[in-house]
């Protein structure tokens, strides 16, 4: 087993408990934790998947790894405040309960 | 010193698995809070470890911004502890007693 | 050795993020997610890339971490943390997804990974093209010089963070409620090293960024880090309105490296074409500025903040 | 000069945005104008430029792919900038009404509604497989945010599911990111598609990229979260949504499928993307017939529409991509104008619940006649945009033998007819209290308030897109994908 065939299986692993608990989490929040999870396990096939230039790995998928990682931030604060939001308004932190009104 | 270095290492990341125990039963939001701190500690010693046997002195910037961040993080945490108990929820709910 | 460090990261890393995803409370949950942001950054390390264990356990952890604890702290603060329970056939349904999804990314990766040629073409063109710039990370060089319309729309997507969760609050907010702060002895004497030691430290990657690993981003957070400290300790406050000042810092990033990148097409340059190292280090403050400024704000959940003063 | 065009398309919009972050309130509008109004200005000399030489490039920061980031605009990308401009502008024009630029609230709506104007414009320019994903965000969160502004709660719970449903789909496509780089070593998406071929994992790396963009832009059965975020969203933001946000998706879909996997796109797939879109225009029109709201049915109305974009792969030919585009454009004007309309008999009626609104067309006559006109374009009637496309596309299977394909758009047609006629029946109903509401209430002064005009404006432009559509689909001819022979 090679160290990129290491990094793969774990980042797949990740993705699909991130994925499962994404599915079944009916708290706003923890989904939220389970898309960010995801985040960093496709960062980490990025990243391995490009290979090695010269023995080191690719520099540019870091970069965009980089980027990704506050691209994340953004989308995670907002969404953090759109759910304190919709707490403060309806009283829920799920989209399960919703008797979705045709007011 | 090849073989010494990456020894400590992996003894240090067993270490964390030691210390994971105690995130994973608590039993106390403290206790949790407690270990993730020495996560973070051991982490930096890792970090250093990692910087000499890996020949990339920059890491040891990476563990000096561990450092900085575990401080503020553990404020972080009591700050919220704290600002619990002030409005007389009792900061034990917050870990939900039993997963 | 080194294979058996790379598996007990790797294994660290999926056992996390069940601990942080799957049962267990929230807190426990956000403590978890923090503590794999970590992992995260170990596993960074072994892979090469100190510019990257930086900026996950600064933004990745860290300012993620404040972010989630302040929401988890404001929902229970509004009672709305209950769980609601789910039906079991879409637990099963949802563990069959989550499996296929697992080994479906393994295949590919594992593919992807076996199937590597001769290295990416747009790495090497990197590798050759940086020397020519004066910079000596190639991060750094992708970032502010080669692909810097990337950087430039990122920062703009934290401004239109910011602005949307300001639009999600309304008018009539003033600010979300913070835990009241307290008169701990210790916690203002941390306070009094920790926030000058952040603006140095922020001060010192953004320095090193150009030849070492270190940049705007990683600066931004440990500065945003440092004004989460100065709230949580209550020496600042989420207020109203934002000033002026505060305002130029939200959107310097953007308009300096706009500027810097029209004003060279005017001169006849490229668009966004960095004219020098000076300019780098210009736009990289500018950012760093923006990023500390935006992400403090979005912590207090407030348009702007206030200082105290001194009791 | 195209540099100059080619920046200020971006830059214009997102410096105005800023601006309007900083300066203070009575100063907004003044930027608010000077970001929106130069933008059809700027594409002038890039559309003549297109029509001369049928490709525009420029190498952003002086470097070219693939280390750098390369802009290029064909006919594809112009029409839909074109699009975007009016959308931006006209849109922009009505929601003056409802967000005064001076107003506390009007501040946060401008800078979010410049930083999607220009997100999208970045977007159609684009050729760099991450810096789509970029500026995808940055069109996701802008939205998203503009969704919100008013803060009803059903509003906020569509917005909720929105953004994680399109979170979700943007790791997706950046899962099919990283595997094209690791393979093909390039991020732009012209030479990554030369680079490649049709082996598992180029073709692994397209449809995971494909299921992501397919949430974004909400093509049945993954139109879930469409409906109730366009239904509760504010009246301009719901014609912008519908008109543009949705349609990048599909046009990136495009993108993927006839220039990057030109040579090597799975034949089975196509008929596959085509019957999700046979399945979105059948079930949307149903279910838009179905809505007791007016504008939860033109929400539905958009799931519907969305459909026969996705017809363009089985279709696959100058025609069928001629229809294709040329609806988008037209469903675009249309789709913008409707909600514009809607959104105002909402206003002034209290209630757009179906069964409430009968005689609207009394104190509504402007915001009918739009109704109506923007109807005539969705239903595919002669003359109108939606009719040139529609005749099109229905030729396009014909010539082909698409028997099936020829039902699906027929019966959409019928559905939608039936759909739309619904509504206007029920405004031109005369109540069985017509006393009442005939006294009660005179002609609305806001009937005939310039931002009915402009919805006025958008319906019969849609018209016009079927009176004089040669030139656009001259251009469109110009701008083949690789692969298709006119």
């Amino acid at each position: 087993m090679s160290h990129a065939e290491v990094w793969v299986i774990a980042a797949a692993a990740v993705f699909g408990i991130g994925l499962y608990s994404l599915l079944i989490a009916s708290h706003l929040l923890r989904q939220l934790i389970a898309i960010k999870v995801m985040g960093s396990a496709i960062f980490l096939v990025l990243v391995v998947a490009a290979g090695p230039i010269d023995g080191a790995l690719d520099g540019l998928p870091k970069a965009l790894v980089l980027t990704g990682i506050v691209i994340a931030i953004s989308a995670i604060a907002f969404a953090l405040a759109l759910l304190v939001r919709l707490a403060e308004v309806t009283g829920s932190t799920s989209l399960e309960d919703e008797a979705d009104d045709d007011r | 010193m090849t073989v010494l270095l990456p020894a400590v290492v992996v003894f240090l990341l067993l270490n964390l698995v030691a210390g994971l125990w105690r995130v994973y039963t608590g039993p106390s939001a403290a206790d949790r809070m407690l270990s993730a701190l020495l996560f973070g500690s051991t982490t930096v010693a890792i970090l250093l470890l990692l910087a000499q046997w890996q020949d990339s002195p920059a890491l040891r910037v990476a563990a000096l911004l561990f450092v900085m961040l575990a401080a503020i993080t553990s404020i972080a945490f009591v700050a919220m502890v704290q600002g619990g108990a002030a409005r007389r929820q009792p900061a034990t709910r917050a870990n939900g007693t039993k997963s | 050795m080194s294979l058996a460090i790379d598996l007990l990261i790797a294994t660290g890393l999926v056992v996390l993020a069940w601990q942080a995803l799957v049962g267990g409370s929230l807190f426990r949950g956000i403590v978890m997610f923090i503590v794999f942001g970590l992992t995260m950054a170990l596993a960074w390390a072994r892979l090469g890339s100190p510019d990257l264990a930086m900026a996950e356990a600064a933004i990745g952890a860290g300012v993620t971490g404040a972010l989630l604890m302040i929401a988890y702290w404001r929902l229970r603060a509004l009672g709305a943390n209950r769980p609601a329970p789910r039906s079991p056939l879409r637990a099963r349904v949802a563990l069959g997804v989550g499996l296929l999804s697992a080994v479906l990314v393994a295949m590919i990766g594992l593919a992807a990974v076996g199937a590597i040629g001769p290295g990416g073409e747009a790495g090497q063109a990197l590798a050759e093209a940086l020397p020519a710039t004066g910079l000596g990370n190639p991060i750094t060089g992708v970032l502010v010089i080669f692909r810097n319309l990337d950087t430039l729309l990122e920062v703009a997507v934290l401004l239109a963070a910011y602005v949307a969760s300001r639009a999600v609050m309304g008018d009539d907010k003033a600010a979300l409620p913070l835990p009241p702060a307290q008169d701990a002895p210790l916690v203002g004497a941390l306070v009094a090293v920790l926030a000058p030691l952040a603006v140095l430290v922020a001060i010192y990657l953004l320095k090193a960024g150009s030849q070492l690993p270190g940049g705007a981003f990683q600066a931004g957070a440990v500065l945003a880090a440092g004004g989460v400290l100065l709230m949580l300790a209550g020496r600042l406050h989420p207020a109203p309105l934002c000033g002026v000042g505060l305002r130029i810092a939200l959107v310097a990033g953007t308009v300096v490296f706009s500027g810097v990148g029209l004003i060279m097409l005017a001169l006849g340059q490229p668009l966004l074409a960095i004219p020098g190292t000076w300019a780098v280090y210009l736009i990289e403050t500018a950012m760093m500025i923006s990023i500390g400024a935006t992400l403090v704000l979005l912590f207090a959940g407030s348009a702007g903040l206030t200082g105290t003063p001194r009791r | 000069m195209i540099a100059e065009a080619l920046a200020g398309l971006v830059f214009l919009p997102l410096l105005a945005a800023c601006a309007v972050a900083v300066v203070p309130k009575r100063a907004v509008g003044v930027f608010v104008w000077s970001g929106l109004l130069p933008l059809p200005a700027l594409l002038l000399p890039l559309t003549e430029a297109v029509w001369r030489e049928g490709l525009v490039r420029l190498a952003v920061a002086g470097f070219a792919s693939p280390l750098g980031i390369e802009w290029r605009v064909d006919a594809l990308a112009l029409v839909v900038l074109w699009l975007n401009a009016l959308i931006a502008v006209f849109v922009g024009l009505y929601a003056a009404r409802d967000y005064p630029p001076g107003s506390a609230r009007g501040g946060r709506f401008w800078a979010l509604w410049l930083l999607l104007t220009s997100a999208m414009n970045a977007l159609l320019l684009s050729a760099d497989l991450f810096n789509l994903f970029v500026t995808l965000e940055l069109v996701t969160l802008a939205a998203i945010g503009l969704l919100v502004i008013d803060g009803k709660p059903a509003a906020l719970r569509a917005a909720m599911r929105y953004l994680l449903l399109a979170l979700l789909g943007s790791l997706f496509y950046l899962l099919g990111v990283a595997l094209i780089y690791g393979q093909a070593g390039t991020l732009d998406l012209y030479q990554a598609g030369e680079r490649l071929g049709p082996g598992l994992l180029p073709v692994t790396a397209l449809v995971l990229m494909t299921m992501g963009l397919l949430v974004k832009s909400a093509i049945f059965p993954l139109h879930g979260w469409l409906p109730a975020a366009h239904g509760n969203a504010p009246g301009p933001v719901s014609a912008v949504l519908s008109a543009m946000v949705v349609k990048v998706s599909v046009y990136l879909i495009w993108r993927l499928w006839l220039w990057l996997a030109a040579d090597w796109q799975p034949a089975w797939a196509l008929p596959l993307l085509g019957l999700l879109g046979a399945g979105a225009i059948l079930y949307g029109s149903v279910l838009a017939f179905l809505q007791v709201r007016l504008k939860m049915m033109v929400a539905y109305s958009t799931v519907a529409q969305l459909g026969y974009l996705m017809l363009l792969f089985p279709l696959l030919g100058p025609l069928g991509y001629s229809a294709a585009s040329y609806h988008l454009l037209s469903h675009g004007l249309a789709k913008a104008a409707m909600f514009l309309a809607v959104s105002n008999i909402l206003a002034v009626m209290g209630t757009d619940r179906l069964d409430r609104l009968a005689g609207a067309d009394r104190r509504l006559p402007l915001d009918t006649l739009t109704l109506a006109l923007a109807g005539v374009s969705i239903l595919g009637l002669p003359p109108s945009g939606g009719f040139v496309s529609k005749w099109l596309m229905l030729q396009a299977a014909w010539a082909i033998d698409g028997w099936l394909w020829l039902a699906v758009i027929l019966a959409g047609g019928l559905l939608a007819a039936a759909y739309l006629f619904r509504p206007l029946a029920v405004l031109c109903a005369r109540p069985a209290t017509a006393q009442a509401a005939d006294d009660g209430s005179p002609p609305s002064a806001t009937g005939l308030h310039w931002s009915g005009v402009v919805a006025l404006l958008l319906a019969l432009g849609a018209l016009a897109a079927g009176l004089a559509p040669a030139p656009v689909l001259a251009l469109l001819e110009r701008g083949l994908p690789p692969g298709i022979l006119p």
